[in-house]
């Protein structure tokens, strides 16, 4: 499976999670494929932090609105019933709850529900931007991440990357599985037939549950 | 109430080592005159709150190229890599703040208030140096308000009194920040009369506003 | 996402000794379908927030004179002479805030902040059982947020989604109280088709809103 | 002199106190009269706590506008330039210091700048409305009262009353004279030439310092 195939496995799997009336911020990056297989018949609003609902897809070229960027500053567009406002309100809408789902990747999570994603010291260092105020605010937070990193996991027993938020992940989907962030740790809810438990704990630093429903994980 | 400026007379109120507040989100809303203006006067040792320190060539990035911040206040710096050069080469010192924290420090200091309680940051290398406060069984960072002295803030239309409209997502962190400096200075893409901006539709009220410097060159 | 509904559906949420916040401000921009249908359905022993309690005949006026009204938490009560019997017979608790600290604790639930310090109180009868905090220098009160169950907003104009616009000085505590409550229920003036309200004009996103019920009877 | 003529005289000499530019919060009552004598050359703009500035004169019967009234709920209109918000934005404006000047009534007011309007134990309970932050959050705040109530003194050593603000007024107007509320007590600025500072002092609890620059009130 290459990098492109995981990506959209995951983004796919995610987008199943979405229900009709959702409001949901995609971060930057994997995230924002997301949008693009939401099904046709569930009507979802897109959250832009840095200030509007309705997010569309990026204009045709020539068509780009100087005054209108996603939070990356990209040119996009709004969808018909969307609307402005300021940083203030955007976060008023971010942190008191009132976004559905939030999709951001991960350097790290873990079996608490910590996520590491904002910085790498000495390394990279970014900023944190909204996630820190997404991750805690939003209703459900889902992880979009490849399982592993150049061969190490990602999901770890604890992370020791600072964090983004501490136990908030609900969610954590990758190309090898779904799993759930129970206050029992980590069960793995769903499998991707293309491996076995055992290869999916392997990559795993954290333990799994194995749920007693074990569902293939299904995409298209 | 609102005087319409010169660029020139707007910019001599800003000094080296002014702490000044810039609105705009990765260069969308951002009063790109005033800034160029900043970087043709050469204004150093600037404390800069914004959202972000742009791309490289555009605005605040400008500022960075021109090495005339000291000290940068920002949520995310990571799409202009010379911030990062600069910060780790110790030429320019970064506080990094959550976004929903720093828009809600400047409302603060623009409100009256004191501080606020967020549960944002909890658990995080930013709770460090801060208060907690236990709401409910909860826990939540006491943040305190963050003025400026000067803010500079790009509008879409300006009426002659001062009052603001601002366009689709340009509007981002300009409201909240003039309402929170000593000086607020509007770059208004257009300037009209007083009367055609309907009151309903004023997004920051003239009593925030001190300058206006208007048209786009 | 809002739906409309008819009135009887979104009176329907609300039960005896539910906690509502109304908006409006001395019956200016009160929901006042809504709460002449509360009459009629007499609900009764509810918990209501709002700055005021209208007057007599008008506003919220109507829930006090038929006492359906257990405990009223609001800013001001003078213009109302039922009120303060009601409240001097024992009949009616009434809780006193100040208008800003009331609207920024709404504001405070509805933006998920645990609470927020304000200057307002220090030295008076307000502070009494609550925290205060020293900030720079100075006394602040520790003020905490306060939601309800439902929210009953009075909106000018309202687009299928549940964007909503107010007019003039109706606007008040309506958009705030959409913030705060788990229900939003919002009587609309007139509801227009999705795309009719331009993005900048939106007071209140969809996002806030649950039902909708609409056109003036 | 009788009632209304100590009213007018206490709201023109208060109206010579307000600058060109001043955004201005009058309470009900007395302190709505100022804005009927500022100087047609003097641009000032009355802000109405519930939610707009620009505040204008009661319209023309028949042409009320049910969605615009004053913070008292009585129809009036609205200046060109003026805009309207929501009350958050209305108290950010008061309590961030944004209101240059607010006149108000009192019950009582002591040399220590302390106000009590808004309540009598026992009597009258209307609230405090905004009152109490307009009083913290304006730069100015001017009270204007009839110097006694019923022959008795309202300007005190302390008020017994429950207070609206600690130590926030700087200036008592009344219909005896002007007093700046300093450090140092209650000084004495301007008296209205039909008393004598001997019959001022008598009237008020607190004790006077008379300025040296003691000048006659003048209005009109």
């Amino acid at each position: 499976m290459d990098k492109q195939q995981k990506r959209e496995i995951i983004t796919k799997r995610i987008a199943q999670e979405l229900a009709d009336g959702d409001i949901v911020n995609l971060g930057i990056g994997m995230p924002t494929m997301v949008g693009d297989y939401v099904p046709e018949e569930i009507d979802i609003t897109l959250q832009s932090e840095n200030g509007f609902l309705g997010l569309g897809p990026a204009p045709e070229e020539g068509k780009e609105d100087k005054d209108l960027g996603n939070a990356g500053g990209q040119p996009v567009t709004i969808k018909p019933g969307g609307s402005f406002f300021d940083s203030a309100t955007s976060f008023a809408i971010i942190r008191g709850g009132h976004v559905d789902v939030t999709v951001l990747g991960a350097l790290q999570v873990d079996e608490k529900g910590n996520l590491a994603n904002w910085m790498i010291p000495g390394k990279l260092v970014p900023g944190m931007g909204g996630a820190m105020d997404l991750v805690v605010g939003a209703q459900q937070v889902i992880v979009a991440s490849e399982h592993t990193i150049k061969g190490n996991p990602k999901i770890l027993k604890e992370c020791d990357l600072p964090l983004t938020a501490k136990e908030e992940v609900n969610l954590i989907v990758t190309e090898m599985g779904v799993i759930e962030v129970t206050d029992k740790g980590l069960v793995l809810k769903e499998i991707n037939p293309e491996f076995t438990v055992a290869e999916v704990q392997e990559a795993t630093e954290a333990e799994l549950t194995i749920s007693d429903q074990l569902k293939e994980m299904k995409v298209e | 109430m609102a005087e319409i400026v010169s660029i020139e007379a707007a910019l001599a109120e800003i000094e080296d080592g002014s702490k000044v507040m810039i609105g705009g989100f990765m260069a969308i809303g951002t009063p790109e005159n005033l800034i160029d203006a900043m970087v043709e006067r050469e204004i150093k040792d600037l404390t800069v709150i914004a959202n972000d320190t742009g791309i490289p060539e555009q605005g605040i990035g400008k500022l960075i190229a021109n090495k005339q911040i000291k000290k940068m206040i920002a949520t995310h710096i990571g799409l202009n890599p010379e911030t990062g050069r600069q910060m780790n080469e110790g030429e320019l010192e970064v506080e990094l703040i959550p976004q929903g924290t720093l828009v809600e420090q400047i409302r603060a200091a623009g409100a009256g208030l004191g501080g606020f309680l967020t549960p944002t940051g909890i658990g995080t290398v930013v709770e460090e140096g801060k208060e907690k406060i236990e709401v409910d069984g909860e826990e939540y960072l006491l943040e305190l308000p963050m003025g400026a002295e000067i803010a500079l803030v790009k509008a879409w239309k300006a009426d002659k009194k001062g009052n603001l409209v601002y366009r689709k997502s340009a509007r981002n962190f300009n409201p909240p920040m003039a309402m929170a400096a000593d000086l607020v200075i509007v770059e208004a893409e257009e300037i009209v009369e007083v009367g055609e901006i309907d009151p309903d539709q004023v997004m920051t009220p003239a009593a925030f506003v001190d300058l206006i410097i208007g048209g786009e060159e």
